[in-house]
């Protein structure tokens, strides 16, 4: 064993003095949860809001989803005509979407497919739910999250501006 | 004063006194160095929640354990493995028998103290290999195997860190050990007595590195090291029996620190020349109530060594940790007792 | 002398087949007999000394296919047809290994062909490490290595049935769910075209 | 077992250990001599972080075999990959390696890319490069940290999940995903940096860098941690090769070979100033050392590929539902734990037709049942940690 000048043990037992010292003076490393938060970054994968009206139940997201979790049904409606005096459109309307988070991996394809900017990410994480069924969130309460979804961040200089 | 109460008076407050020794140490070694020392090295806070700066955590935690089911394996020894955690405690207790914390303030004042303090500590170590034994873990087994091992082989270098002292001291009542070092003088200056810590600082290194070894605390910590043994001989434990090893490791600690204190830091007292007392005669009766005090700082201080090499260093490995305490532990506490006995023959 | 020439030279008449992708990298199909001795070769010769993967391949199109199917839409066409990889073959199974020089930083791809539930000669004495390896390749596929020290099942519980990655060996997952991806969009009552039907309620 | 007969120098310690293991196995045979005991350490035990079981026949305290039986979290990954797109596999193999997930996306997408004969523009390459390296840095913290908890020392393990949380928060900040980021597409990424990430980036290398030296003179620098590491577990050169070690474990025993350096890959690892961290000892220590040199000088790289990133767009022109040609290809990078590769096989199809996960871990851990004949029970844990393997990267 060599022999440093101070020895490696001792260096030791002041780094962990060091620390206690430092935290009892500048306070800790972590938070203290549920009463104090810290808020994710604006790109994180928290929950999946829906912007119901958006939807024209076109089952990309739900063919791309590598877990099938999502599922859609629908049906037809006359909407109102485009310009007046124009006929009636026939449109798909929303009876069902449903995301099971008990078995999304999170991996945001479904939002990345979507023609139609109806899906979204929100950094929201606080779901969890006791019950493993409670999981699977109908159209409301995705909807809901829509309430949550930030702004798109302002990207990195030399990144090219205007392209989605 | 006690000497008016009926002899059951008597017992009475010295059992209630004995569960004090033992458990208040105890209870604030988890919470000061376990739950907060040990998180603030870690720059993290610890248990919060409950009561304020989570100081009820304890209690929340042997509320908890009281509530377990009393179980054991089905291929258990199980009047031993029922029996073990009791044993361990025990030992404390007996330990804490010849601890005195003031000058009429003690369960037992005898002669061969520091002999029968080193001979009770080692019945802990029977508890822990039927814990082992019993519990039909093969984790189990090799901890208790490992424990036994080790207790026994550090028992040594601890008896003869201590001889130093008694050599010094020239007597084994550990009240009288505290008595001298507050009463002598070293280097002719009496404004400190002399605590051994000065004169046997090399046994007092030794015993220092014997506790650790004996509590198993790391880097000693073999017979439970949870990456290896999961948790050693206390692995088949739950509910209040290992809420017991528990109490016993952590009072185990506070009752050694107490024992070190009072053979190397001057124990209960405060040097005698500051109040002009020139004996243990002199000394006055608030002293009874102050040297608690002092004695609990100074267990304090020595449990913060402890704990603070737990928290930094990793641990021996079994056989490491054998090489270490027969060939160089043993062999400095011997050079250190001859050098003690040729120094007070000389002087 | 390239990596090929050479290896045609010391062991030429076993070389079925082999392919060169400039900058890229080196298959070579050997004859099931010169499998072992392939690889002696290649790392007591030519310097191959390390051993990456061993691994099998099933060329035979998944008769399941994705599972992705809508049931009223009529199945498209299927080829069944096997059809093997970069340097040819002429069986469904293949086993494949890869190796690589230290010194030259370059790796070779190795193949060789393998009937169904047949075997070849276990790598383990050239390569320690094939071990492993050959024991997954066997569960995975059936596949079994003359002179392995202990072929036994690696991941799987010791009573499972079936090669998990035979094409033939459904994944259930995907067959017991019934696929999310199917139109469910109900019409308008009554109605067969949308434009028309807007039409005839107005 | 094969491969001692080389003439590789084998340490004292070892050769003795041998010694005994086999007199221990010819003392079992004999009448009135003790008897083995088997321990089945795992699949639930705290030092296999997962769930990998080891069954080592032990004579006291001496292993006299020992062999690890995978298998408890395998997840079948090459045969869910037969039925998913491309962009589900991304998704999917995130999962190998959780620790390091970014990593495990490049090579695949590399794979695809060679198939269909594009390259991600340069301002891609260099973000890829970026964050394949913060993976590696995120990968490896944890496992500093972890070796402590190993060893009996509680603090590091605290220490790393503290700071491996600067390294992830930028990740996440990246990619939106703390641990599996899926961020990489054929042709490029998903999105390009947010404002402020680069600025991020280079206070989180210092604070990276600070967490090395705390935790060599922590953990490396004590003598307890040096006794209980140097010497044990040693693994020479060719015994190295032919187990196929790679990553860390290999360059520990003197093999100078690093995927980022010895191969051209659309990456950016060649504009930046680096080297490769050899160590000739092989044993546990060399491990452990070579893979905290090899934080450094990752942080090192990021911090000189930050401030080079080329403007320009992040995707090639791909179209929106990827086909990729029919053919084959090999493309394995340097990952945290060792060479990670995919064999991926296309039919021209939107998912490929087979992908042979080749993952570091597998061949990393197929050489236990070599390296710990007759070491000590102790042992099995620190030559484990030091071998580093995450059981995802094992069982796939």
């Amino acid at each position: 064993m060599a022999k440093p000048k101070v020895p490696g043990m001792f260096k030791g037992l002041g780094i962990t003095f060091n620390t206690l010292v430092d935290t009892l003076k500048n306070g800790a490393a972590t938070v203290q949860y549920p009463h104090e938060k810290e808020s994710p970054p604006v790109r994180a994968r928290g929950v999946i809001a829906l912007r119901e009206d958006n939807c024209t139940s076109c089952m990309l997201c739900a063919r791309s989803c590598p877990d099938w979790c999502i599922y859609i049904e629908g049906h037809k409606e006359l909407a109102p005509p485009r310009r007046a005096g124009g006929k009636p459109r026939g449109v798909n309307k929303l009876d069902r979407f449903d995301i099971d988070y008990a078995l999304c991996m999170y991996c945001g394809i479904c939002v990345e497919v979507c023609p139609f900017d109806a899906l979204f990410w929100s950094p929201e994480y606080e779901y969890s739910e006791p019950k493993i069924a409670d999981l699977l969130h109908d159209k409301t309460k995705l909807g809901e999250w829509m309430e949550t979804v930030p702004e798109a961040p302002e990207l990195e200089s030399g990144a090219l501006k205007g392209k989605k | 004063m006690l000497a008016t109460l009926p002899y059951w008076g008597v017992s009475l407050i010295r059992i209630l006194g004995g569960i004090v020794a033992v458990l208040l140490p105890a209870g604030s070694i988890v919470y000061i160095f376990l739950f907060k020392m040990m998180s603030f090295m870690q720059s993290r806070l610890g248990p919060m929640e409950a009561g304020p700066y989570g100081s009820m955590q304890l209690f929340a935690e042997v509320g908890k354990w009281l509530q377990k089911e009393d179980l054991a394996p089905d291929g258990a020894d199980k009047r031993l493995f029922k029996m073990a955690p009791l044993i361990v405690l025990a030992s404390t207790f007996l330990l804490v028998a010849v601890v005195p914390f003031g000058p009429d303030a003690w369960f037992t004042n005898f002669e061969a103290g520091v002999f029968y303090a080193l001979a009770v500590s080692s019945v802990s170590v029977l508890g822990i290999l039927m814990a082992g034994w019993s519990s039909a873990n093969k984790y189990s087994l090799m901890g208790g195997l490992r424990a036994a091992g080790q207790l026994i082989a550090y028992e040594l270098p601890m008896v003869l860190a201590v001889i130093g002292v008694v050599i010094q001291a020239g007597t084994m009542n550990l009240q009288q050990i505290v008595v001298k070092q507050n009463n002598d003088k070293i280097f002719g200056l009496h404004f400190l007595g002399n605590p051994y810590i000065l004169t046997q600082f090399v046994g007092f290194i030794v015993f220092m590195i014997a506790v650790q070894a004996e509590l198993t605390q790391t880097p000693f910590d073999m017979p439970i090291a949870e990456s290896e043994l999961v948790s050693g001989y206390m692995t088949e434990y739950s509910g209040f029996r290992f809420l017991i090893f528990f109490i016993g490791e952590f009072a185990t600690a506070g009752v050694f620190a107490l024992i070190a204190s009072a053979l190397f830091l001057g124990g209960w007292g405060v040097p005698f020349s500051w109040f002009g007392w020139h004996n243990i005669g002199d000394v006055a009766n608030w002293m009874n109530v102050v040297g608690p005090l002092i004695m609990f700082v100074k267990m304090m201080i020595v449990v913060f060594l402890i704990m603070w090499v737990r928290f930094s260093f990793p641990r021996f490995r079994e056989d490491q940790l054998q090489r270490f305490a027969w060939k160089v532990l043993i062999p400095i506490a011997l050079a250190n007792i001859m050098l003690t006995a040729i120094l007070k023959v000389a002087f | 002398m390239s990596i090929l020439d050479r290896l045609r030279s010391l062991i030429g008449d076993s070389i079925a087949d082999s392919l060169i992708k400039p900058s890229d990298d080196l298959w070579v199909r050997v004859k099931p007999e010169a499998w072992r001795r392939t690889a002696q070769v290649l790392r007591d010769e030519m310097g191959f000394e390390y051993f990456c993967f061993l691994s099998a391949m099933d060329w035979m199109p998944s008769p399941f296919g994705k599972s992705e199917d809508d049931p009223t839409d009529e199945a498209p066409p299927r080829d069944d047809t096997i059809k093997q990889g970069y340097a040819g073959g002429d069986t469904r199974f293949q086993v494949l290994a890869r190796l690589y020089s230290l010194k030259q930083h370059v790796g070779i791809i190795l193949k060789v062909d393998v009937e169904d539930r047949g075997a070849v000669d276990s790598w383990v004495p050239v390569f320690a490490g094939a071990n492993w390896h050959e024991r997954e390749t066997w569960e995975m596929f059936g596949i079994s290595f003359t002179g392995h020290p202990d072929l036994r099942k690696m991941y799987l519980p010791g009573d499972f049935e079936g090669n998990p990655l035979r094409k033939d060996f459904p994944l259930l997952a995907r067959i017991i769910k019934p696929w999310p991806g199917i139109v469910d969009v109900e019409p308008l009552p009554g109605a067969a075209d949308d434009e028309q039907e807007g039409a005839v309620a107005e | 077992m094969t491969a001692t007969t080389s003439g590789q120098v084998i340490s004292d310690r070892q050769q003795l250990a041998y010694i005994a293991s086999q007199a221990a196995d010819a003392r079992v045979n004999v009448e009135l001599e003790t008897e083995g005991m088997t321990l089945n350490i795992g699949p639930q035990h705290p030092a296999t972080h997962g769930t990998l079981r080891i069954i080592a026949r032990l004579d006291g305290e001496q292993v006299i075999w020992a062999e690890p039986s995978a298998g408890y979290m395998h997840r079948g990954y090459e045969k869910l990959t037969e039925v998913r797109s491309f962009p589900q596999v991304t998704a999917l193999i995130n999962r190998i390696d959780w620790l390091g997930s970014f990593a495990n996306e490049v090579p695949f997408i590399l794979a695809a890319e060679k198939l269909m004969g594009i390259e991600a523009p340069p301002r891609a390459q260099y973000i890829r490069t970026i964050l394949f390296e913060l993976s590696r840095i995120a990968n490896v913290t944890l496992f500093l940290g972890d070796l402590g908890v190993q060893l009996g020392a509680i603090t590091p393990v605290f220490f790393a999940f503290r700071d491996r949380e600067y390294a992830l928060n930028l990740i996440e900040a990246a990619t939106g995903g703390r641990f599996h980021p899926n961020f990489d597409r054929i042709g490029g990424l998903k999105d390009d940096l947010p404002k402020g990430w680069i600025d991020e980036a280079k206070a989180t290398m210092k604070k990276m860098k600070q967490f090395c030296d705390t935790i060599e003179d922590l953990l490396f620098g004590n003598e307890i941690f040096q006794i209980r590491t140097r010497g044990i577990g040693v693994i020479p050169k060719d015994v190295a090769m032919s187990y196929g070690l790679s990553g860390a474990n290999a360059r520990a025993s003197g093999i100078d070979w690093d995927l980022r350096r010895d191969q051209t890959l659309p990456m950016a690892w060649d504009k930046a100033d680096w080297k490769v961290i050899t160590h000739p000892a092989g044993d546990s220590f060399a491990r452990c050392w070579v893979r905290l040199q090899e934080t450094r000088e990752a942080c090192s790289i990021v911090e000189q590929l930050v401030d080079n990133i080329p403007a320009g767009p992040i995707m090639a022109k791909v179209p929106r539902i990827v086909k990729v040609p029919e053919g084959e290809a090999w493309v394995s990078t340097e990952n945290p734990l060792g060479e990670m590769g995919y064999y991926v096989v296309s039919k021209g199809d939107t998912g490929p037709f087979r992908v042979k996960i080749r993952s570091a871990s597998f061949n990393n851990i197929s050489i236990t049942p070599w390296l710990l004949k007759g070491v000590f029970v102790p042992d099995i844990i620190t030559i484990l940690a030091s071998l580093y393997f995450i059981l995802g990267d094992i069982d796939r």
